[in-house]
């Protein structure tokens, strides 16, 4: 173990700052630094090792069939190591990496398959540590950080509004990404004509979460239904800043997750044909495999790069961002899910029992080409931004320094 | 007319629907009014019914198929069978996928392997005896796939050995479907380990309620448990039940999988029209938002046409199979991979017109054919099973277009 | 030789009908039957034959250059052998083969990479002898068929009409596939309100023929420019059916074309990976080129297959027709083109040289895809008439008995 | 900050461009500057000239870039180049791309392989003679494919027999770009038949102008003209012509071969960025047809996205190899394939968008970088040569994911 993952896992464990501000800030540089690559890749190499033991096969397995409690170890796991706090900034508790943190979370936590609110829940919080007050951003904030709140969040942010009379919510919520135990949501409404989000609390008597069971049991959705709620803060957004902002942490987390995912099961694949022989030699000898299994990484690498541009444009807060954010969930989504199946075909017999992993990694591919938003819709979205900029003359192919 | 059907006297069995076999027309009014009533009926005996109502509702089926003498339409009349002409049994299969009737699939191997195993190469005693049971709705399983042995079969290595008058048996089987259900096993087993891996197999009928044979539910990936793995610990088989001669099973297996390559097939793309033309119906009722995305408009018509074409190609091939045609073989290959990947980027498209809603999961209790999820993963065992896309890739290279073997 | 071509052969060169129709209708049936497979093969056959002596491939490559003048050379041979008359009825000195004799010679030029005004004119032909009165279609369809007349069409039936007022035509009309020595022209016109199509004298001084360069210098298109030019004839067409029909056979000859192509590209380069060695030994012993040579061989099936259903449909004269028309021009374009640029590839080096065949197939598959309308048109309009279809209860995929 | 800049006052070729390359971004200024007047004069000489001017405005763009010392900017000053970083040559490239200025295509050669060969293994008199030429214009071709040795280089057989001081050549090359304005090739041959493939190469500068040589140009699918067979007849070389020892031209080999994966590919990516960007705001203005269909827009934002997945690809390559990091040997391979198959996909959606009009045949006599059809049918030069994709495939599956030869 290195000194990084120690420096997370000690910190977080006190409960306070152990590691000195500016100790970390050479670790990781401060936000107008892209993080030194290397710091992130022992960072991710150690969520990984963790990941490893806490959430390998035979327990996310186990977890897919209702057999232990993964996805709530893991959160506890998560809540000592202080990968809640990864992206949101010093003054909440977090460490302050951005986006390039959270790709790097969230891209193990795909790796893995992992079960657990993570995706909802960091999302929110990064929102919310940039769209809402100070103080209010620092009250859930900091639960998250320290573990004691997850968050619910629509799936596809830009979705219907729910109504809000007199600060008070009454009916039914589009979907949610949000976990069963889950007691606060985060929820477009429309506050008496003004477009916003009100910060929901679900799960006492008159916001009661019906879940909605998914083929991808790693994950959660489902519906709130408010009866004359009140919500635990506003956050107007008038100029759809905040629901951009929203779309476009959840696209990268989306993103981040499938090229994870893809990357795993296609070593996981690869592995596979080296081990199983047919016809006395090795599947892998096979040149005709030899070149889907490179299909399948190129496959994997020309969705990372369009990841990476999306992670630049976001840590650098160009205007572009949520463009990139889209192009790069919609790409990442559907190269994770063409690798999943290719990987379930060439698996054979096997890849298509229950025991195996390649229907996880199918069914979390599935349901990832729809989170965040359709990819027609988000890749629309995205012409229409492109259009608008190259209207005003203002280029989106620039690099973020 | 009715003077005039040929050996329409000849069998019990003649019903009012058999009766109009001479002519294709009346014959496909009387199939089509008989199944759109039965199918009825089915939905009243089934519906509302909990657990696992598969097997009994197959067995219904075949009960109710046994009453108008469809039990086994496409077997000689020898072996109680309808003896339809093709033109016929491919009427029956467009009325049998028009009416959503059920697929056979737990009489698949009884139905097809067994008989075009046996007739041609069966005891006249093993004929009798096991026969005429299909009809009755006796199971039958396959046991050949072996867990080192799927795409290379003649590598298996279940062991044989003979044993006075019987033969001891050991070994695993694996992807055999419905065999928890199954009452008797076509079984490939070694009997010969030192010559070439084809020369040394021994073909058998296995008693599934011999002792050491062990049943064990596999479960798929789309959540279905419709095969399994079979243990085979000393299992006693007698000498009579053995198909051909020691060491020709491989010659013998031919004929077996051969039956995979018919009506089996052409019956399962007549279901697909149906899904299709359904769900373009629905979307239209419905006003679904995906009618007004050209992008997913020209991808429906496109598979539709894709579809249509499937369907003409399996035309293509039972004419071919009638013929004894050589470029049977050919077409079977271009029907393997056209039929099975079609299936996927339908169960593929339909699932993204759902949307989110397509990744609900719906606990139906039917076979399913219509739930996008299930055709979409369903469809891997078609992709993968009965020789895998990529083995027919290289068959369809060496064999037909006579690249050189590296 | 057999007795078929001979028979064509016969009879077309002695200009009357030298086969009886009797001893014909045996060889081909007539109308209500299906013409018999074996007949057609051999008639296929034949025509193979010729074309492998006349078209041969440095023939084609001469006339890409322009060698030779083989466009003419093959419309003479095509005349002698009856070629000509292959789809119209007897009444026209055809023989009546229709949409199905029509795929077998078009597959055929196809193959063979041939030029000419074949298209233009046997769809134009085929057109004319149904959508006009008799005498109209007499004097002009028998003219074809004797070889003396060719005729030019709309690149993309369906598109703008060219006014006529008075019963004169003056401006320029929409691209027409048209040979630079055709003398008469298919042109859709607005007759004073009244949609339809005349008959035009192109060449002469008020009708200039404009011809446009291609990159598949196998075809000719062009636009004619008129002046106040007198049609030969007026084809009212206030329904839409003959517009509806002249899509529909350009439809199927472009993918009877595409899929002989795309035939005879494959069967090439399966050849040459046989004959070509590397690493010593020869490149189609390469498990990894042989499944990509049996993915061509699979999209080929699949787009005759779809073309099998249009031709059904065709000379069954369904409704639905055109829709099928529609659908297996775009998919077997999409075929062909997708086949060409693979063999290019899988030539390698010398594939992309002017003197191999990959480029001419390659150059005829770009522009086939933008015959009788761009692929996304095409399938718009069948999408629209499958929903007509829906709508109004009837199934379209019903074969033609 | 003149003054702090490494290096700026000893070369003479230092020019207002080059003194500005201790700050990257005053260079970028003044590269701009620089390349934005000097292309648009290029159009002034070169607009309405007829025939084929390809040679004389390559030629006329080195004297332009040698000018300001821009000639061989990223050679070692110690062999005439400008030694700017890698920063600072990403930004050359970038701005090259960002005004459209001519790719030196006809020098791909002698401003790559030739100095990646000669510094590392050529001898000083060599070095002396040769390198200085190339910045005034002098073109190399490269005779190393033969007919019989493509992918497969190794089996090459031009042979090469020594004779007193010198080696006699006879054999054929091809696919040697811009040969027919070669003054000097680097020839790979073989001297040693009866050896392991590899072990019997020698490498060689050879002049074209020997007796012996025939270059006959060889005409592309697209039309053009760039490359040509190269027949060599009793080619005498003298022996101080040859680079690196008898027999180890292979290793001299993989140094030239190297120069194929750094900025030379980087700019290309750059300038495909301009090409769809310019495509884009073209489209806008003259409100072409496919942006009213979401099917070609989201398409073209798929493009794009790839389009900018794979500038950053190429951005870590060059960081990689600057890094001389073992990863750039999986990068390089990534680079090949995915920038050439998206050139093909760009070509090919762009000769859609224009319909009909996309099979006009236009007689354009400039590089042609922004014909959809010179693009499409151009990219198969990319996803041949150099090692083909597939050549590609394989080393990715053996070398980097360790699938076991066949």
């Amino acid at each position: 173990m290195s000194g990084i993952a120690c420096s997370f896992g000690h910190y977080a464990r006190a409960g306070t700052r152990a590691v000195p501000t500016s100790q970390r800030s050479e670790l990781f540089g401060n936000q107008n630094v892209t993080p030194c690559n290397e710091d992130l890749v022992t960072f991710s190499e150690n969520i990984c090792e963790v990941l490893t033991t806490v959430c390998d096969r035979r327990s996310v397995h186990a977890y897919f069939d209702g057999g232990n409690d993964l996805d709530l170890t893991l959160w506890d796991r998560a809540t000592e190591l202080g990968w809640l706090g990864i992206g949101v900034s010093e003054e909440f508790g977090g460490l302050g990496l951005g986006p390039r943190g959270l790709d790097v979370l969230f891209r193990s936590l795909g790796q893995n398959v992992s079960p657990g609110p993570f995706c909802s829940t960091l999302v929110g919080a990064q929102w919310l540590s940039e769209c809402t007050a100070l103080d209010v951003a620092k009250q859930f904030v900091s639960a998250v950080v320290a573990g004691t709140l997850s968050l619910g969040i629509p799936v596809a942010p830009g979705g219907v509004s729910m109504k809000m009379q007199g600060g008070r919510i009454t009916g039914e919520s589009e979907t949610l990404l949000i976990h069963p135990r889950t007691r606060l949501s985060i929820l477009p409404v429309n506050n008496e004509g003004e477009a916003g989000f009100a910060l929901v609390p679900v799960g006492a008597g008159d916001a009661d979460l019906a879940r909605i069971e998914l083929w991808d049991r790693t994950n959660s959705i489902g519906r709130v239904k408010c009866r004359n709620v009140a919500p635990a803060a506003v956050i107007p957004d008038p100029r759809g800043r905040a629901v951009d902002l929203l779309r476009c942490y959840l696209a990268l987390a989306v993103a981040s997750d499938s090229v994870g995912g893809a990357r795993a099961i296609a070593d996981q694949t690869v592995a596979y044909l080296k081990l199983r022989e047919q016809f006395g030699r090795p599947l892998a000898s096979l040149q005709a495999l030899k070149h889907r299994a490179a299909d399948l990484y190129v496959a994997i690498v020309k969705a990372e790069q369009v990841l990476e541009c999306a992670i630049d444009a976001a840590d650098g807060d160009v205007a572009s961002a949520g463009m990139w954010a889209a192009l790069a969930k919609a790409a990442a989504s559907e190269a994770y899910l063409s690798v999943a199946d290719d990987c379930m075909q060439l698996h054979g017999g096997v890849g298509f029992t229950w025991e195996f992993d390649c229907h996880i990694y199918l069914k979390r591919a599935l349901l990832n080409r729809q989170l965040a938003g359709d990819n027609r819709a988000l890749r629309d979205l995205a012409a229409g931004q492109l259009t608008e900029a190259t209207l005003a003359g203002i280029t989106t192919a620039e690099f973020a320094a | 007319m009715l003077g005039k059907m040929k050996g329409a006297a000849m069998s019990p069995a003649r019903s009012d629907v058999l009766e109009k076999a001479a002519d294709p027309a009346l014959f496909r009014t009387a199939v089509r009014s008989w199944v759109e009533a039965t199918v009825k009926a089915d939905r009243t005996v089934f519906s509302g019914r909990a657990g696992d109502i598969f097997y009994d509702r197959q067995q219904w089926w075949m009960a109710e198929r046994n009453k108008v003498g469809l039990g086994t339409p496409h077997w000689p009349e020898a072996y109680g069978g309808a003896d339809l002409s093709l033109k016929n049994q491919i009427i029956l299969a467009e009325e049998m996928a028009r009416a959503g009737a059920p697929v056979m699939s737990l009489f698949t191997v009884s139905l097809n392997h067994v008989p075009a195993t046996l007739i041609r190469w069966g005891t006249e005693e093993q004929k009798t005896r096991y026969l005429p049971g299909v009809a009755k709705g006796v199971v039958w399983c396959q046991g050949f796939s072996e867990p080192g042995a799927g795409s290379d079969l003649a590598s298996l290595r279940t062991r044989a050995v003979r044993d006075g008058d019987s033969y001891i048996i050991n070994g695993q089987k694996i992807w055999s479907s419905y065999s928890m259900f199954a009452e008797y096993c076509i079984l490939l087993t070694r009997t010969d380990p030192n010559v070439k891996k084809q020369a040394g197999i021994t073909y058998f009928i296995m008693d599934m309620k011999s002792k050491g044979v062990e049943v064990r539910p596999l479960r798929q990936a789309n959540g279905g448990a419709g095969f399994a793995e079979v243990f085979l610990t000393d299992v006693r088989i007698p000498v009579e039940n053995r198909v051909g001669k020691e060491n020709e099973g491989w010659t013998v297996a031919q004929s077996t999988l051969s039956a995979e390559r018919g009506i089996l097939v052409f019956e399962s793309g007549e279901r697909l029209r149906y899904v299709m033309e359904e769900f373009y119906a629905d979307a239209l009722r419905n006003a679904a938002d995906w009618l007004r995305d050209s992008e997913m408009t020209r991808e429906f018509v496109r598979l539709f046409a894709e579809m249509q074409g499937c369907r003409q190609l399996l035309r293509r091939l039972l004419r071919e199979n009638e013929a004894n045609a050589p470029s049977a073989f050919e077409t079977v290959i271009y029907v393997k991979i056209i039929s099975t990947t079609l299936r996927k980027k339908i169960g593929d498209f339909m699932l993204r017109t759902k949307g989110l809603g397509g990744q609900f999961h719906t606990q139906s209790f039917d076979e399913m054919t219509s739930d996008p999820m299930n055709i979409y993963i369903g469809s891997f065992a078609g992709t993968i099973a009965g020789g895998s896309n990529e083995i027919m890739r290289n068959v369809l290279a060496e064999k037909v277009l006579k690249m050189p073997r590296s």
